[in-house]
C-alpha cells in the first residue's frame, strides 16, 4: 500500500510556506480587486514566521502542521487566522499518532480540518469564499477512496477538483465577507482566499505524490 | 495618501507605542506587543473586564482602557481582528480568579478568535463569558438581531460592564449587566466619505460625493440606503426614525445618547445633528438623560456620524454616572 | 461638500443649540446669544476668565468654559473674531467684581474687537486685562515675536490662567500665570488638506496631494515650507527642530506636550507622531511631564498635526495638575 | 457758504445701507478671487440691519452714523466690524454737536475717522487694503480744501482719489489679511475692502452734493 513515514513529512509544510511565499504578490492582487488587498500580506505574515521556526527543528509531519497551525492562530487575526489555522490543527490532531500515512489516515486529516473550518466559518458552498475550494476538494478525495482508486490517484483527483472549484467562485456573487459590500460587482473575479486554498492543496498533494515515489 | 504615517504596515506597531507612552499614568503595555493592559489590572478580587477588535476605531478599543472600563483590550490589524492569541493573553492579564467578561462586537473575525481564545483560557482554568454587541440596527433585520453589527453602542456595554465590575459584582452580574446595556441599545450610521487603510493606500469603498450611504458600518459594510445628501435635520429626523422603532423606545423613556463622528467630520457637525436628534426625541416624549457627543468610535478618516441611543433604568443609570477614567471616555463621578 | 450641516450661514447657531444641550451640565446660554458661559459663572470671589475667537476650532474655544478654566466664551463667525459685543457681554457674564482675564490668540480681528470691548466694560467700571497667545514659532521670526500668531498653546494658557484664577489669585497674578505660560509655550503645525467653510462652499485655499505645508496656520494662513509629504518620523523631526531651539528648550527641561490633530486626522496618526516627537525630545534630554494627544485645537475637516511645548516649573505644574472638566479637557486631580 | 443740516442727514446713511446691499453679490464675488467671498455677506449683515433700525426713526446725520457705527460693531465681527464701526462712529462723534455739515466739520469728520482706522488697523498704504482708497480720498479731500476749493469740488476730488485708490490696489502685493498667504498670486485683482470702501465714499460724496443742491 501508498504511504510514507510522518517523520518524512515536514517538507509537505516547508513546501506550503514556499508556495505562500512565492504568490504573496499575486494573493494581494486577487484581493485587491474585490477585497482589500492584504490577503498576500496576511498569509505571508504567518507562513513566513512558520518557515523560520521550521527550518532547523526536528519535526515530523504532524508537528510542522500543528506548528504552521499554532503560528496561524498566534499570527494572523482577522479570519484567515482562526480558520487556516484550524485547517492546519485539525490536519496535525488526525496524524498525531499515526507512525505512517496512507490514503486512509489523510481521508481523517483532510476530513477533519474540513469539519474543522466548516464549523468555525459557517460559510456555504457558492458563498464565494475558500469553501468552494475545501469542500469539493475534500469530496473528490472520499469519492476516489470510495472507488478504491490509489492514493495517488486520489490526491490528483482532490487537486483536480481545487482547481475548478477555485474557478467556479469567479462566477459568484460574494455573501460573505468584505466583498459582499459590492453584490452583484464581486462577481467575474476570482476569491482571494479560494486562490490561496487551491495553491495549498495543490501544494499538499504534490509534495505528497513526491514522498509517496520516494 | 494625506497621512501621518512611516511604513504603512507599521501604523498598529507606531501608534500603539504613542498610545502607552502617552497614556502611562492609565495603561500598560504587556507581554503580548498586541495586548494593553489597565496599570493596575489585574484588580484583586474584581471580575477582569476584556474587548478587543480591529484598529482604526480611536478610541475604539484602546482608549477605553481605564479605571472602571476594560481591563484589557486585544489590538488587531487595521479593521481586522486581532489574533486568538491575543485574546488569550488579554484573558490572563485581565483575569484576577473572578472570570473575565469578554465584551466584543459581532464580526466573523472577532467570533472565531474569541471562541478559540476561550478554548485556550479553559485549559488554564479562566472562566470566561461574552456579550457580543449588536447594535448596529441597519445590519439585518430586527429578526435576525443576532447577524446585527456592534458599532458605537459598545461604549456603553464597556462603560456599563466596567461600572458593575468596579461595584463588586461577579462575573454573572457583569455579563448581565453588559447585555442589558446592549439590549437596550440601537444605533444607526450615515457615511459621507469613505477611508483609506494606509496599507491599501486607496479607498476600501466608495461614496460618491453628492450621496449619503445610511446604515453603512464602521468599515464600510453596505448599508439601506444610498441617496442624495441631505440636510443635517433630514439626516437626524432619517437616524431617529430608524432607531427608535426598532427597541422601540417609547414616550416617558429616559435615554442615553452618543452622536459619535466617523473621523474626519468637524465635531462641529456632531453638535449639529445632534440639536436635531435631541429635538426629535423630545417631541416623542423621550427625554435625554446624558448625551456623548465626540469622536467616540471611528472608522480612520472616514466622514459621517452614527447615533446611538440606550433605554435607560435605575440600575443603568447608575452604572453610567460612576467615574469612570480613559483616553476615550472619562465621567466625574457625582 | 459632504458635510452635516443645514443652511450653511446658520452653522454656528445651529452648533451653539446643540452644544448647549449636550453640555448642560457645565454650560449655560446668555442673553447674547453668541455668548456661552460656565454654568456657576461668575464665579463668587474669582477673577472671571474669558476668551473667544472664531468658530470651527472645537473644542476651541467654547469647549474649554468649565470647571477651573473659562468662564465665558465670545464666539465668532466660522474663522471669524467674535464681534466687540460679544468680548464685552462675555466680560460682564465672567466679572464677579474681581476683575476679568481675557486670554486670547493673536489675530488682527480678534485684537481689534478685544480692544473696543475693553473699552466699553471700562465705561462699566470692569477691569480687564489680557494676554495675548502668540505661540506660533513659524509665524514670524524671534525677533518679532508680537507678530506671532496664538494657535494650540492657548489651550496652556487657559488651563494655567484658569487654575491660578480658581486658586483664588488676584487679576495680576492671573494674568502673570498665564503670560508665564505662553512665554514658555512653543507651537509648529504641519498641514496635508485644506478646509472648506460651509458658507464658502469650496477650500479656501490648497495643498497640493503629496505635498505639505510646515508651519501652515489654523486658517491656512501661509508657512514657512511647502514640500513633498514625508514620514510621520520626518514630520516630527521637523516640527521639534522648530520648536525646541525657538524658546530654547534644553536638556534637563520638564515639558508638557499637545500634539493635536488638525480635525480630519485619524488620531491614531497623533499617536505616531507624538512617539517620535517624545523619542526626540528625550534624546535631548528634555522630559515629558504630560502630553495630550488628541483634537484639541482644529480648523474644520483640515489634515494635519500641531505640536506645542510648555517648559514647566514648579507653579506650572501644580496648575497644570489642578481638576478641571470641560467638553474639550478634562483633568483628574491627584 | 456750503452747507447742509445735519438733522437733513439720515438720508446718507440710508443710501450708504442702499449702496452696500446693491452690491452684495459683487462684493463677495471679488474677494472670492483672493479672500473668502463673504466680503459682501458680512458688510451686507451689518448695513442692513441698520437700515431697519433707522427705517421708522428720528435721526439726524451724527445719530445716524452712531447707528451704523454701533450695529457693525455689535453684528460684525473680524476685522470689518471694527474697522468701519470705528469708521462711522468717528464720523458721528466729529458733527455731533454741530448743527450744520459744512467742508470744515466734514474735514474734521472723514480725518477723525482715517485716524481712528488707521490707529485700529494699522495698515499702511500699499498694504492692499481699504486704506488704499481712505487715505487717498482723505489726503485728495484736504488738498481741495487747502486750496480753497468749494465743498462740492473738494467732494468730487475725494470720490476721484476714492476711485484711483481702489484701482492701485489691482497692481498690489495683498501684506494684510487673508489675501496675505497668496503672496504674489494676490496681484492682478482688487482688494474686497477697498472696493467696498470706494463705493462708500462715493456714496456719501454724491448724498451729501445732493443734499447741498437743495
Ligand atoms: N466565514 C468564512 N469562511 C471561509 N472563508 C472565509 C470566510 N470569511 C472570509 N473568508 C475568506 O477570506 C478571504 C479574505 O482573506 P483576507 O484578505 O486575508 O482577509 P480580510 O478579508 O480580512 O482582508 C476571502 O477571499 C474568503 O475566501
Ligand atoms: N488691518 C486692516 N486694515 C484695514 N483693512 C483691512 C485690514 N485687514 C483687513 N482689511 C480689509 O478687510 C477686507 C476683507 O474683509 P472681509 O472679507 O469682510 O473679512 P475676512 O477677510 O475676515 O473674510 C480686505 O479686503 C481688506 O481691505
Ligand atoms: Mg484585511
Ligand atoms: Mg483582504
Ligand atoms: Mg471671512
Ligand atoms: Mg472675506
Amino acid at each position: 500500500m501508498e504511504k510514507f513515514l510522518n517523520k518524512d513529512g515536514k517538507v509537505i509544510v516547508l513546501n506550503l510556506v514556499k508556495t505562500i511565499q512565492e504568490n504573496k504578490d499575486y494573493l494581494s492582487e486577487v484581493d485587491g480587486l474585490i477585497g482589500d488587498g492584504d490577503h498576500g500580506i496576511n498569509m505571508n505574515k504567518g507562513f513566513t514566521i512558520c518557515g523560520e521556526r521550521l527550518k532547523d527543528a526536528d519535526a515530523d509531519l504532524s508537528e510542522s502542521l500543528k506548528t504552521l497551525g499554532r503560528v496561524l492562530l498566534t499570527e494572523i487575526g482577522g479570519s484567515m487566522g482562526p480558520l487556516y489555522g484550524t485547517f492546519f490543527n485539525r490536519m496535525a490532531r488526525s496524524c498525531k499518532d499515526e507512525p505512517e500515512i496512507n490514503r486512509d489516515v489523510f481521508k481523517k486529516m483532510i476530513n477533519e480540518a474540513l469539519a474543522g473550518v466548516s464549523e468555525l466559518g459557517n460559510a456555504k458552498r457558492g458563498d464565494k469564499t475558500l469553501m468552494d475550494v475545501l469542500i469539493p476538494a475534500t469530496e473528490a478525495y472520499n469519492k476516489a477512496i470510495e472507488e478504491n482508486r490509489s492514493f495517488k490517484e486520489a490526491l490528483l483527483a482532490m487537486k483536480e477538483a481545487a482547481r475548478e472549484g477555485m474557478e467556479s467562485t469567479r462566477d459568484m456573487v460574494a455573501r460573505v465577507g468584505r466583498a459582499s459590500r459590492l453584490g452583484e460587482r464581486s462577481r467575474g473575479v476570482l476569491d482571494a482566499g479560494s486562490v490561496s486554498c487551491n495553491l495549498l492543496i495543490a501544494s499538499l498533494a504534490d509534495s505528497m505524490i513526491a514522498l509517496l515515489a520516494n | 495618501m494625506q497621512r501621518i504615517i512611516n511604513k504603512p504596515d507599521m501604523v498598529v506597531e507606531d501608534m500603539l507605542k504613542g498610545f502607552v507612552k502617552a497614556h502611562d499614568d492609565i495603561v500598560m503595555p504587556t507581554s503580548n506587543p498586541r495586548v494593553l493592559k489597565y496599570k493596575d489590572a489585574p484588580v484583586k478580587g474584581k471580575v477582569g473586564v476584556v474587548t478587543g477588535g480591529g484598529s482604526g476605531h480611536k478610541p475604539a478599543f484602546i482608549g477605553y482602557i481605564g479605571k472602571n472600563l476594560c481591563d484589557a483590550v486585544a489590538v488587531g490589524e487595521i479593521f481586522s481582528s486581532p489574533t486568538a492569541q491575543a485574546f488569550y493573553d488579554a484573558f490572563r492579564e485581565a483575569d484576577s480568579g473572578k472570570g473575565v467578561a469578554c465584551l466584543y462586537g459581532n464580526y466573523a473575525g472577532d467570533n472565531m478568535n474569541v471562541k478559540m481564545a476561550i478554548e485556550l483560557a479553559a485549559d488554564d482554568g479562566i472562566e470566561v463569558k461574552t456579550v457580543v454587541a449588536n447594535d448596529d440596527v441597519a445590519s439585518a433585520p430586527k429578526e435576525e438581531r443576532h447577524k446585527r453589527r456592534g458599532v458605537a453602542g459598545e461604549v456603553f456595554m464597556w462603560k456599563i460592564g466596567g461600572a458593575k465590575a468596579a461595584l463588586g459584582g461577579s462575573l454573572d452580574e457583569v455579563i448581565a449587566a453588559a447585555q442589558k446595556a446592549i439590549d437596550n441599545t440601537r444605533s444607526v450610521g450615515i457615511g459621507l466619505t469613505p477611508c483609506t487603510i494606509p496599507a491599501v493606500g486607496h479607498p476600501n469603498f466608495e461614496i460618491k460625493p453628492g450621496t449619503m450611504e445610511v446604515g453603512i458600518g464602521h468599515h464600510g459594510e453596505p448599508g439601506v440606503e444610498v441617496c442624495e445628501i441631505k440636510t443635517a435635520d433630514e439626516m437626524a429626523k432619517m437616524m431617529v426614525d430608524i432607531v427608535v422603532p426598532d427597541l422601540p423606545f417609547v414616550e416617558g423613556d429616559e435615554v442615553a445618547v452618543i452622536v459619535s463622528g466617523l473621523g474626519a467630520t468637524p465635531v462641529m457637525e456632531l453638535y449639529i445633528l445632534y440639536n436635531k436628534i435631541e429635538e426629535l426625541l423630545a417631541e416623542k416624549g423621550i427625554k435625554v438623560y446624558k448625551s456623548f457627543v465626540g469622536n467616540y468610535f471611528t472608522s480612520l478618516e472616514m466622514m459621517g456620524a452614527t447615533f446611538t441611543a440606550m433605554k435607560l433604568d435605575d440600575e443603568l443609570k447608575e452604572l453610567l454616572d460612576l467615574e469612570c477614567n480613559s483616553m476615550g471616555l472619562k465621567v466625574f463621578g457625582k
